[in-house]
């Protein structure tokens, strides 16, 4: 139940993007995202580029590029907004493929995927090669303030407390016959929600508590 | 009647660790046979195969000539109550009540019907007075208490305890002796408890390294010394069990 | 309602930014009252609750994604400034590792969701505890009501700093009607959510609900002696 | 030397519980004490009082001279070991290396002599051989010995155990009594493992209802026919504590 034994975005390896520095990734990420979101909306032979770099970094870093693109669903909700753009915009109208599209829209809509595909793949990239704790060690670095990171870094590890209790909640509701295909079981889905959050609140209260037990002295790392 | 047949079981866990071997075991109708072992020996591993929980990765188990796979999974669990070994894995609604409810309501039990199962079952573990608190508040021997509870609601054919006796007072391990041997239900009971195993269960089976090294009379595996001395089993301090009444069915 | 990169221009992206941390900066000190001993791991808990919550995401037609907020419950469990620090904190994780948000918009997104949908919540709260009755079995169903009216006026506050600096050039009568439309129907589930966690929440340990402090019966302590003591 | 003074100690939890209510319990410097007890007695309670995770509603706690208070948590920490009830509750770490290596490296102990002593206890309860698996990877007897071992690894003054023996095969459970007895240390243990207690324990106190009930050597309390059906506490099936040695000491 512990800090740190993986998590589902993370894949496990020893390249040189997996080794370096965290708090040098987060200003790598940042600043990458920056100079794409500068760039202007038409600049295409700038988006090839970044690319490239984009491209260059995955393969160093040995992440399967389908394990990141599997990963970019996040962006769904946000490319079905980029795709119905074009139809309520205002403006010129021009025609694709025998449709009557407004042309700024176009061209914004095409601006919005590529800038926001661009930094969706940098975030995943950053994910698959940095453990969680890595990261809030990172932010550290970069000076986010105390309360924070303390918050942070409980929410990491609530992560996977969380999980923990669960995957024993789903143990025992299994092998009591239940099965949660019913939405008329979504009541009792509710009611062990409710007593999921103080179960997990007390684990993790009692699990910091040993951690105190044994001259663990916070604002030291663990 | 057969209703417990376990054939070359043998499992690896999901980090590649394999945890049994090839494991063979076979129940009849009305028996109550101890699991005894050395921790690590594969117990919980094994139990957690007989209502499906985990998946053999090779050999079988069937339940009252059922196999234990996906499509029976539902009726296996019907059949197969588990008390697990931690309670924390059992209890997981905001009350006492919802939690020894929760399985007789799947079966279908409703209203006054289930009002009695439940009282009945926190009665039998002496736990009816904590019927509206949160199980997660509870001491641990008064959640393992409730965890039998739950189990004992569901009234199942095949009761498996892993380790039933272990945080209870001497007094509800007594009463929860008497219990299982009022039930008329097939039992098998994981313990590390040797006196509590010859007063229950008249036949015994030792599981060791992943593979099943004994089987027989409870006293005979306890007498033998080589026996126990190669599998970590030991007698406690001041029990001979030559002293003791030879227990009813043994 | 996670903003992406580029979807507003940079002068309202830097503003917003600005603000959040302005924001962040007032919130840290108020939060110095109540981030003792106990609320540290409780914040972390809720920022992974809101964490998991949002993750329940619909599309929304001329929005971006519509998702549960989680500002409301937020603030009810751990008061409002510690609960901006969650959600920001909750923020700034989805943004560089889940790529939900823009790592450039992460301030537009703080000041939507972790200023404004904890804010409206926690006043709406506070505005009915004040005229309500103080009693412990209302926090549950005053935490929905709140939550329930902090999904439109996020909505609305997504209008109007759309309207100030968006790049795409939809009509903003278009986006307000399917804004408020779409988000009186999400704030239902998350007036449901939030009333269904707090209520349990305060049945068993009340004294980790924030908003229920005020209500909260004092503690009695008994002593017993013994019935008998046998010593040797 | 008086290590642990516990004076008219009452606590009730967040939900309105109330589990002490007034209890006092002195130990001397070197001592072996069980505390014996039903289900629900407040066993637990009192024992994490002992360094300050839970803090008193009414009453003292005192380790060493030292009262335990916020200031002095620290100290008392360092000097009281808790090995919990639940193993969960106690491993946190990736590893059982790094979990066992948690505490002393609080302590400031480094390198070599960290390793030493890492292995050192691992050693004590047998777990040497999966020092590089993670801990909840373990079976839930493995998981409790590397509980022990977390906390031997500190070397504290006063070791505090939560029923150690539960859940232990028979063989680690002498084990442990070899250990407990082998180290110059004040023990108070939890056990419902009543021949246990007094195989380790020359003195035992009775916690009932949140109250201290008895205090004496632990033959003379579990000869005491009428304390132990009033709390309880009864002998297990075939054992007489008139027909075993005195513990040393006792
Ligand atoms: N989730 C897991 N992942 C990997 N290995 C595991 C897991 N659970 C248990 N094991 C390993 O499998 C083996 C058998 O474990 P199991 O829990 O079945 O033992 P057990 O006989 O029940 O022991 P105990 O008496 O301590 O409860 C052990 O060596 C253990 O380390
Ligand atoms: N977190 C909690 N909140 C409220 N009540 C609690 C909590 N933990 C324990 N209790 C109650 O306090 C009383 C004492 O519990 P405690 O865990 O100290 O018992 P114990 O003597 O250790 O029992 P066991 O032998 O079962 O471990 C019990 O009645 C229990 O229900
Ligand atoms: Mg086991
Ligand atoms: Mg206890």
């Amino acid at each position: 139940m512990g800090a740190g034994h993986g998590h589902r975005l993370h894949y496990h390896g020893h390249s040189p993007v997996h080794r370096a520095e965290p708090h040098h990734k987060l200003l790598a990420l940042v600043g990458f995202v920056l100079l794409v979101v500068a760039t202007p909306g038409d600049a295409y032979p700038f988006f090839a580029g970044y690319l490239a770099v984009l491209a260059a970094v995955v393969a160093r870093s040995g992440v399967p590029p389908s394990y990141l693109l599997k990963r970019t669903v996040v962006e769904l909700p946000f490319v079905v907004f980029a795709l119905i753009v074009p139809f309520v915009s205002r403006g010129p109208q021009t025609e694709v493929w025998g449709v009557t599209v407004s042309e700024p829209g176009l061209v914004a809509a095409g601006a919005l995927l590529m800038k926001g595909t661009l930094g969706v793949l940098a975030s995943l990239l950053l994910a698959a090669t940095t453990e969680p704790h890595d990261v809030v060690r990172g932010l550290e670095r970069l000076r986010m303030p105390a309360p924070l990171v303390q918050i942070l870094s409980f929410m990491v590890r609530y992560l996977d407390v969380v999980g923990d209790e669960m995957g024993r909640m789903r143990t025992a509701l299994a092998s009591r016959g239940f099965t949660a295909r019913n939405p008329r079981h979504w009541p009792v889905i509710a009611r062990s929600a409710g007593a999921l959050f103080i179960r997990s609140y007390e684990r993790g209260e009692r699990v910091h508590l040993a951690m105190l037990s044994r001259g663990h002295a916070p604002g030291e790392r663990a | 009647m057969r209703v417990l047949d376990v054939a070359g079981l043998a499992h690896v866990y999901p980090d590649g660790h394999q945890a049994l071997y090839g494991v063979d075991l076979h129940v009849d109708s009305g028996e109550r046979v101890a699991l005894l072992g050395p921790n690590g020996a594969g117990k919980t591993t094994l139990v957690l195969h007989l209502n499906g929980i985990l998946l053999p990765a090779a050999g079988s188990v069937t339940v009252s000539g059922m196999p234990v796979t996906k499509p029976n999974l539902q009726e296996v669990r019907r059949r197969v109550g588990i008390v697990f070994q931690d309670p924390d894995d059992q209890l997981f609604m905001p009350t006492v009540r919802d939690d020894v409810a929760f399985g007789p309501r799947n079966l279908g039990v409703r209203g006054a019907e289930l009002d009695r199962r439940v009282l009945e079952a926190l009665d039998q573990v002496g736990m009816v007075e904590y019927v509206d608190r949160p199980p997660h508040h509870l001491s641990f021997g008064q959640r393992r208490r409730v965890a039998v509870a739950t189990v004992l609601a569901m009234r199942p054919e095949i009761l498996v305890l892993d380790e039933p006796s272990s945080n209870l007072d001497p007094a509800s391990r007594r009463e929860l002796a008497d219990i299982l041997r009022s039930l008329d239900v097939t039992v098998l009971m994981v313990t590390h408890d040797l006196p509590y195993a010859l007063e229950l269960c008249p036949r015994s089976v030792v599981l060791s390294g992943g593979v099943m090294v004994a089987d027989g009379p409870t006293r005979a595996l306890l007498t033998d010394e080589e026996l126990m001395r190669a599998h970590r089993l030991e007698l406690p301090f001041g029990f001979d069990p030559r002293n003791v009444p030879v227990p009813e069915g043994g | 309602m996670h903003v992406p990169d580029g979807f507003l221009d940079a002068p309202t992206s830097i503003a917003t930014g600005a603000v959040a941390v302005a924001a962040i900066g007032v919130a840290l000190r108020g939060a110095r009252r109540e981030l003792d001993d106990k609320a540290a791991p409780m914040a972390g808990l809720v920022a992974t609750f809101v964490f998991a919550a949002q993750m329940l995401n619909f599309p929304v037609g001329a929005g971006t994604s519509g998702h549960l907020l989680g500002g409301a419950l937020a603030a009810v469990l751990v008061g409002p400034w510690t609960a901006m620090l969650c959600l920001s904190v909750v923020l700034l994780v989805q943004s560089l590792l889940f790529a939900d948000g823009g790592v450039t918009a992460l301030g537009t997104n703080v000041v939507l969701m972790g200023v404004v949908g904890v804010l409206a919540g926690w006043l709406v709260f506070r505005a009915l505890q004040a005229v309500l009755p103080k009693k412990q079995a209302l926090v549950a169903p005053l935490a929905a009501v709140a939550a329930y009216l902090s999904v439109p006026i996020t909505a609305l506050a997504f209008v109007g700093l759309y309207a100030v600096g968006g790049t795409a050039p939809i009509p903003l009568d278009t986006l307000t009607t399917a804004m408020l439309g779409w988000h009186l129907v999400i704030g239902l589930g998350e007036a449901a959510i939030t009333g269904l966690v707090v209520a349990s929440i305060v049945t068993v340990r009340p004294d980790l609900v924030h908003g229920a402090r005020r209500v909260l019966a004092d503690r009695v302590v008994e002593i017993r002696t013994p019935v008998a003591r046998t010593s040797a």
